[in-house]
């Protein structure tokens, strides 16, 4: 920013986010201080009981050797859905800020709208589209790409469709905002370059976009990643995610300290490749960390 | 890609037009560029030069008309498929790659090997070794233009287009950029197309200069023809500066066209007049115009208006002196300083004389169209 | 950490403000209650006490899930602070988990009459509510077998669920343990009402086994009901009012009571701690045990009724089902079910982790 | 002509990806929009049966599901607003500011999304118990607010990072404080990247389930009724209303935005 | 807010310097604008003209100096306090606002009354009626320049930066807008830093010149005196063009100083040396030397150089000669095409004459470190 700092200015960017981070630390960071303290109660307590807090760290390394299988899932399925969605969404997200023209706003709430009509209503559609007795089983098993006893319900395959699907426009969102707003005369000096638009949209439109681009990567994998009712809907016992399990952990076998240790190993896992992604584009305006100010 | 491409050939536009809307940037234009020549695409703001080149380049879809090369039509194609690159008006640099990458961009696209060879040097010519690492955002505007030239030549295109590229550039560098384009020109035997506004630029680069006015090509020729032998007034206050005195010609005479201008008989030699009739442009340029103090000092057979010094400009190399005639217009005159006779007071009473030859006849207009009214000077000497 | 979550009834006392404050909050399970074919905005029978006693109903379809809904209030309650409703439905097991947790606030038997003498004799003296005065079944189920007759041929036995290979990979169990244990322990030929852990594990282990064969596609909750429908599953455990609303659709989907035993579980009314209208509550309870409006309720939601003599007020409005044996079960039937044993935490705790790590979570 | 047409096609292939994309986003809406006309068999199945107008007649039969839409909308718009504008306000600073604590407070707001909602539901839950608060309306749009700020300082950022900082510099050299600066010339071009950060915050908060099912007392949001409703089948109206809301989306913005100036200029 | 301030007065900038990094894009400059004075900043691409005006206008903070307007330190003030207005390099148009409300926005800003007719009054000066309602994306270059001149004209700042606020236009129109500069300067009393690599412009325009070379102010003073004494080997090469002949100075005889270059004695007058002994530059502008082709055609007093005519370059109103000395040195000279005298064929064997007085002489370092090697022709005539 240029010019000099009287005390106004100084103050400011705190001015700026303190409402934000007032209202974050307050609703969302006491809480989590609680549930860290949570997940270091002395595991053998129950709600009848009461807990005690004991420092057990124990809680992280048993609950990650008991459940290393579904947060190992919960990457693998996340990240496939995320290389899906990122061969999806990105050529979605140049035609409709590059291509569309007037058109833009309306694709643009095409792909948010289906959001308005419920989570589940929609993971109830795909069933009734995956449905091994639905036209596309019968379709891909006619060709072939599907045993006759095949189906695409209860797979990984679903599971990572549904994934895909429901966190597609968190991708889609920000890239768009950054593709939008791209010069086009750079574009066109690529194209003027003998770059095909394939070579331009990866050597020029995508790194220009990548503010967008990471921001969308992170919009659509941390939720993927914790998600648990695609799984739950759309997949069978054997894919289920760690989202599953903490969610069995709060609800169902009522065991706290398990469950808040989980959510703390999902989440540090989640934040070790965010900070390991946002490193690797540090420098060239990687939006969430390092944020643009030069 | 370019290198499979057959030999190029003369670059003809075809009718070509271009409208955004209602207004109509370029009205079917048709000209050749030969092979190998070096083509400047003069112009006033705005007259659509940028509009011409982008439709060559494929970065317009030209609304009517066709763009070829030799046999080859181009019109549909895409940029990246044409032989053909752009040095852009505004830079259009690669923001998020360094001066190094930006320059080797277009020979990596094509596979070229060697890349690091090829952009040392290119970046050499244009005198910005060492900035390799830098980002476009940490260079000056001039360095950014240096960069966008580099990136285009580097490919070695069969036609590169430049759009205004020495615009940026201080006088000492654009010199030397110019001596380089034109030598690059002749050994490359590359078509260059260049966009600019600068009639000196155009004048010293090019074979052929195109005057473009309103989206049209208002005439094309050699720029000696151009200077000397102007097609209409646009075209005679657009190259360098002009006084135009409206006058009335009375037919041709002889070898000579008689013409009335304000009261004073006046003549001008039959194969300098564009018109010998009616309403005419009688030009002379300013720097063929002579003062002298007295009516002695004008040698015969000269042609003369008496004026008074009104304004004195020093310009380094010469003086530009504003006079007013009896009847109120405007004359320019452009001395070169060579040490040689003493600088005019303003206010001096003098002589404006030439020789006939050095004045030309152009058809006028009832209604004036020309960018500025006669007999006011506009331009400048080149 | 965190105290215990039993209230000592000491701590926590309720004014009943019932007699000031005409009005009731009562939550429920979707579509558990009925409602008028021509107007889907009247519920009839709750309008009718609504009509009668002027009590304001607020009636709200909040409750989708037993472990959801523990988890949503859970907190309020072990705080002693109020969760805004006054009457809830829970199933048999979270209402004795609650009850044991003294959320749950006593009723007096003199202001329920109908209570008294209509209850079905086979859920009075239920474990968890030794004196029938804490929680009073609103409908019951039966947990047992279904299979769609359009696509497999009829299945008998939960045996066959886990082992015939035309059913692989189209079957489905329920996630609620109870359930799925209980039916699983009657195959083996055990007590769902009284088994040991030996019992218990063998039966696990079976399961696991079918899992790792790849037999069982998912476990459900009522999602089973429309892949049931659709064909998707072919055969599963399902909950008898589905059946039945599943049977008016296609009649070939059928629903099973094993020879070895079915599931009796009961959804039941508690008035909760925090209540400020337990007399309204009562009242309301009282009303749903009078025979003409538990007809009325039965014939929209059919699930078992609980309520003597409504077999004779539904004769006279759908003699098919007052005639049907998953709405008004005969004796046989009723003498092959079973309810779940009530368990303690520590063995709750142990079941329920044991069946959901088979189960994938 | 069919050469055309192919050529047409590979010029623009993205177009043509781009639409099976928004082809695949759509399906399931399609499905939705077509049980919405459905006469279902009985109450348990999602399947279609018969063609009727019934359902989009009285789009509110069920009662209290049309409570839950207004009900969701009205939260979705407060929690967006509030969101926005604090979120807007986050990006803002964090991008053009240097200041003790930015890279805390960016990491600070990525948290809330590697939270699992059902942690963020409960975790919430018991500040608000131990605050003796009530839960309802307000609670939920306090949790709304608090998981979409995340969303929208994460989109406005990526916007305004890289955006041409000379606008803002010129703005400021005519006369433009900080303020206004942002107010005539960063906002408007901010707009896009805001819009859509709005646009996803009201789709978030309008879609909620989890962590609205824990903080909402007995106020019932439109995703609560439709879990709620689903353990015993899907009411064709809930399947109208997705139809509807979807529609109503389209056509405000068809409205919106049909009569606006042509393409956006090369340059 | 501007209108509030205390009148202008003079710019000061004391020892203003700007690193970027290890890069020095400013260094410790200062120099003072006298109030209502046109100044021009002249130099080479990248030699800080920017970073300096960014400095002035509050953009970029200074790694040391201040800057004082009269009295007052605006070192520490924010853009918008400052009483000083920009058009930038890169125009920096608000893409979002159309024409009209680009121009308008200062005037807004401010609470201005009177903002339509005071913008269409702008647009009309920069010939821009009727654009009102376009936006920034679909003017051509030109036409955004002059849009960014009318923006921050229209405000009537104390002072204004100017940032090559020409270098897109055609001549014609650069001519225009130079008057109209110039008469707005008067007519307002503003004073004007005028960035320019355009060393016609600066000295056309400017009262002041000050011409900087790698972030440090080379020379500052009168056009004339720049022109014709300038200080240094950059200064003469970079304000047109000169000759710069390598020669060693023996010390002032009388009022001559005896130089020696390539083997031949020549003089030049004491006052117009800047040194007398050693290594020194002798220097003479092409418009000064004149070319003959016998001993006797040159006239008595004169120094001469033989040389060949090895490049004619036909400029319009001029003709520029390229001549290879005898000991391969290159010389630039150049004749106005005023009618008289027959252009010189390649080839030609000549005589290079001048008149003593039109020589300077300039230290040289032993080392050379002037942009151009000596001897070559840079620039050209003004
Ligand atoms: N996208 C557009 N929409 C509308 N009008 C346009 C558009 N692009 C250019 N124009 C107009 O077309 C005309 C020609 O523009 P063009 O850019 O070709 O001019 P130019 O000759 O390159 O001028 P300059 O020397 O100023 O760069 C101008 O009047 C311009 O305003
Ligand atoms: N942000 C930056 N980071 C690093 N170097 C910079 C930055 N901005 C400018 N420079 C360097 O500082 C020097 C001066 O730049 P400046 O823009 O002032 O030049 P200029 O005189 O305006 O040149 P031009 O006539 O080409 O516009 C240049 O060498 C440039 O590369
Ligand atoms: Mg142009
Ligand atoms: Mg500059």
């Amino acid at each position: 920013m240029p010019g000099g700092g009287p005390g106004r200015r100084r103050v400011l960017p705190y001015l700026l986010v303190l409402p934000g981070v007032a209202w974050l630390v307050l609703f969302f960071g006491l809480p989590l201080v609680q549930l860290a303290a949570a997940s270091l109660y002395d595991p053998t307590g129950s709600l009848s009981t009461g807990y005690v807090f004991a420092w057990a760290f124990g809680n992280y390394p048993d609950a990650l050797a008991t459940y290393w299988p579904h947060l190992a899932r919960s990457f693998g399925y996340a990240g496939l859905a995320l290389l899906l969605a990122l061969a999806l969404g990105c050529p979605l997200a140049y035609a409709i800020a590059l291509r569309a023209g007037r058109w833009r706003n309306l694709l643009l709430v095409c792909v948010v709208a289906p959001m308005f009509t419920s989570f589940l209503v929609r993971t109830l559609a795909w069933k009734t589209i995956l449905s091994d007795q639905g036209w596309l089983v019968g379709l891909l098993r006619d060709v072939h790409l599907l045993a006759p006893d095949g189906r695409l319900l209860a797979t990984p395959f679903a599971v990572v469709l549904g994934l895909t699907y429901n966190f597609l426009p968190l991708l889609v969102l920000p890239l768009y905002a950054s593709l939008e707003r791209l010069d086009r005369r750079v574009l066109e000096a690529a194209t003027d370059l003998y770059a095909d638009p394939l070579r331009t949209f990866l050597t020029v439109t995508l790194p220009l976009a990548k503010p967008g681009l990471v921001a969308g990567v992170l919009l659509f994998f941390i939720p993927a990643s914790g998600d648990y009712i695609n799984a739950e809907l759309l997949g069978s016992p054997n894919e289920y995610m760690v989202g599953n399990v903490i969610d069995s952990a709060f609800l169902v076998r009522l065991d706290h300290p398990q469950g808040a240790a989980l959510s703390f190993l999902l989440m540090a896992a989640v934040l070790g490749l965010v900070v390991t992604l946002l490193r690797h584009t540090r420098g060239e305006g990687s939006p969430a960390l390092d944020g643009g100010a030069r | 890609m370019p290198d499979d491409d057959p030999p190029g050939g003369d670059l003809h536009l075809v009718d070509l037009s271009k409208r955004f809307g209602r207004v109509t940037a370029v009205d079917s234009v048709s000209l050749t560029v030969p092979q190998g020549s070096y083509f400047a695409l003069l112009g006033a703001s705005g007259c659509g030069k940028t509009t011409t080149l982008r439709m060559v380049a494929g970065l317009e879809r030209p609304t009517g008309g066709r763009v070829l090369l030799g046999d080859r039509d181009l019109t549909g194609l895409r940029p990246y498929r044409r032989p053909v690159n752009t040095v852009f008006q505004s830079y259009a640099l690669f923001p998020h790659l360094d001066v190094f990458d930006n320059v080797a961009f277009g020979l990596r696209r094509r596979g070229v090997r060697e890349v690091p060879e090829q952009v040392r040097r290119m970046l050499a010519l244009v005198q910005l070794d060492g900035y390799e690492r830098r980002r476009p955002g940490q260079l000056s505007g001039g360095q950014q233009q240096r960069v966008a030239l580099a990136r285009a030549l580097v490919n070695r295109p069969r036609v590169l287009l430049l759009d205004e590229p020495l615009a940026a550039l201080d006088l000492t560098l654009r010199r030397q950029m110019q001596g380089e384009l034109k030598r690059l020109q002749t050994d490359l035997g590359t078509t260059f197309v260049h966009v600019t506004h600068d009639q000196e630029e155009a004048m010293t680069l090019a074979d052929t200069v195109a005057v473009l006015h309103a989206g049209r090509v208002e005439q094309l020729g050699a720029p000696a023809d151009l200077y000397d032998h102007p097609a209409s007034a646009f075209v005679a206050t657009f190259l360098g500066q002009c006084n135009l005195l409206a006058a009335e010609a009375a037919g041709t005479a002889g070898d000579e066209v008689a013409v009335t201008a304000y009261g004073l008989r006046l003549a001008v030699p039959a194969d300098r007049a564009r018109a010998d009739r009616g309403a005419v442009h009688l030009g002379v340029r300013p720097e063929k115009l002579r003062l002298a103090g007295t009516a002695d000092e004008v040698p015969a057979g000269h042609q003369q208006i008496p004026a008074v010094v009104t304004d004195v400009t020093y310009l380094g190399s010469g003086t530009r002196y504003l006079l007013r005639t009896g009847w109120g217009g405007e004359l320019s005159a452009y001395t070169v300083n060579d040490g040689t006779g003493a600088r005019l007071p303003v206010g001096a009473a003098v002589l404006a004389h030439w020789v006939p030859r050095h004045a030309f006849l152009l058809p006028r207009d009832p209604v004036e169209r020309a960018a500025a009214p006669a007999g006011e000077p506009v331009g400048a000497p080149g | 950490g965190v105290e215990g979550a039993r209230q000592d009834p000491q701590d926590c006392v309720t004014e009943d403000r019932s007699a000031s404050e005409p009005t009731l909050a009562f939550s429920n399970w979707p579509q558990y209650l009925d409602v008028d074919e021509d107007d889907p905005t009247k519920r009839p029978t709750l309008d009718d006490f609504v009509a009668r006693t002027g009590i304001r109903v607020t009636y709200t379809e909040d409750i989708n899930d037993n472990n959801e809904f523990f988890g949503k209030v859970r907190q309020q309650l072990a705080a002693c602070r109020g969760i805004d409703r006054d009457l809830i439905v829970l199933t048999d097991w979270l209402a004795a988990r609650m009850i044991g947790f003294g959320w749950i606030q006593q009723l007096d038997p003199a202001r329920l009459p109908n209570v008294r003498a209509n209850l079905l004799p086979q859920l009075a003296n239920r474990s968890f509510d030794p004196d029938g005065r804490i929680a009073v079944p609103w409908q019951s189920g039966l947990a047992g077998l279904a299979y769609n007759g359009r696509v497999t041929r009829e299945v008998r036995t939960v045996d066959e669920l886990l082992t015939r290979p035309d059913l692989k990979g189209r079957v489905t169990l329920l996630s609620e343990m109870r359930d799925t244990m209980g039916l699983l322990l009657q195959s083996a030929g055990h007590d769902p009402a009284n088994f040991t852990d030996d019992q218990f594990d063998a039966a696990l282990a079976r399961l696991e086994r079918a899992v790792a064969a790849g037999q069982i596609r998912r476990f459900t909750g009522n999602d089973y009901a429309p892949e049931l429908a659709r064909g998707d599953i072919a055969a599963c455990l399902a909950w008898s009012g589905d059946a039945i609303q599943l049977a008016a659709g296609d009649e070939r989907v059928r629903f099973v009571a094993p020879e070895e035993g079915v599931l009796l579980f009961s959804d039941n009314l508690l008035v909760p701690k925090t209540a400020t209208h337990r007399a309204n509550a009562e009242r309301l309870i009282d009303h749903y045990y009078d025979p003409a409006v538990a007809a009325r309720l039965a014939a929209y939601v059919n699930y078992i009724c609980p309520v003597r003599g409504a077999r004779e007020e539904m004769e006279r409005i759908d003699p098919e089902l007052a005639a049907n044996p998953l709405i008004f079960p005969d004796d046989a039937l009723l003498n092959r079910a079973r309810v779940f044993m009530t368990l303690d935490e520590e063995q709750e705790r142990r079941y329920e982790t044991a069946f959901q790590r088979v189960i994938g979570a | 002509m069919s050469g055309r047409v192919a050529r047409w096609l590979v010029d623009r292939w993205v177009v043509g990806v781009a639409l099976l994309v928004l082809g695949y986003l759509l399906l399931p809406i399609a499905v939705v929009a077509a049980l919405s006309f459905n006469q279902p068999t009985n109450r348990l199945s999602y399947d279609f049966h018969r063609f009727t107008l019934d359902n989009w007649a009285n789009p509110c039969a069920t009662r209290d599901m049309c409570d839950a839409v207004v009900r969701s909308v009205q939260v979705g718009f407060l929690a967006t607003l509030v969101a926005t504008v604090l979120g807007t306000m986050m990006a803002y600073a964090l991008t053009r500011h240097r200041f003790r604590g930015r890279s805390g407070i960016g990491l600070l707001v990525l948290l809330p999304m590697a939270t699992p909602e059902l942690v963020l539901g409960t975790s919430l839950l018991a500040l608000f118990v131990a605050a003796g608060a009530p839960q309802g309306f307000w609670t939920v749009v306090v949790a709304h607010v608090m998981f979409c700020l995340s969303f929208v300082v994460v989109t406005v950022r990526a916007r305004l990072a890289g955006m041409d900082r000379r606008l803002e510099e010129a703005a400021m050299d005519l006369y433009a404080t900080e303020w206004q600066a942002f107010r005539r010339v960063t906002l408007p071009l901010l707009l896009p990247g805001i819009a859509a950060a709005a646009l996803l915050a009201f789709s978030l908060s309008f879609d909620d389930f989890i962590v609205t099912n824990f903080n909402a007392g007995t106020t019932v949001t439109f995703p609560m009724y439709v879990w709620g409703a689903a353990q015993r089948g899907i009411p064709p109206q809930v399947n109208v209303v997705g139809t509807a809301m979807f529609a109503l989306a389209l056509l405000l913005v068809a409205l919106t935005s049909l009569p606006r100036r042509p393409s956006r200029p090369h340059r």
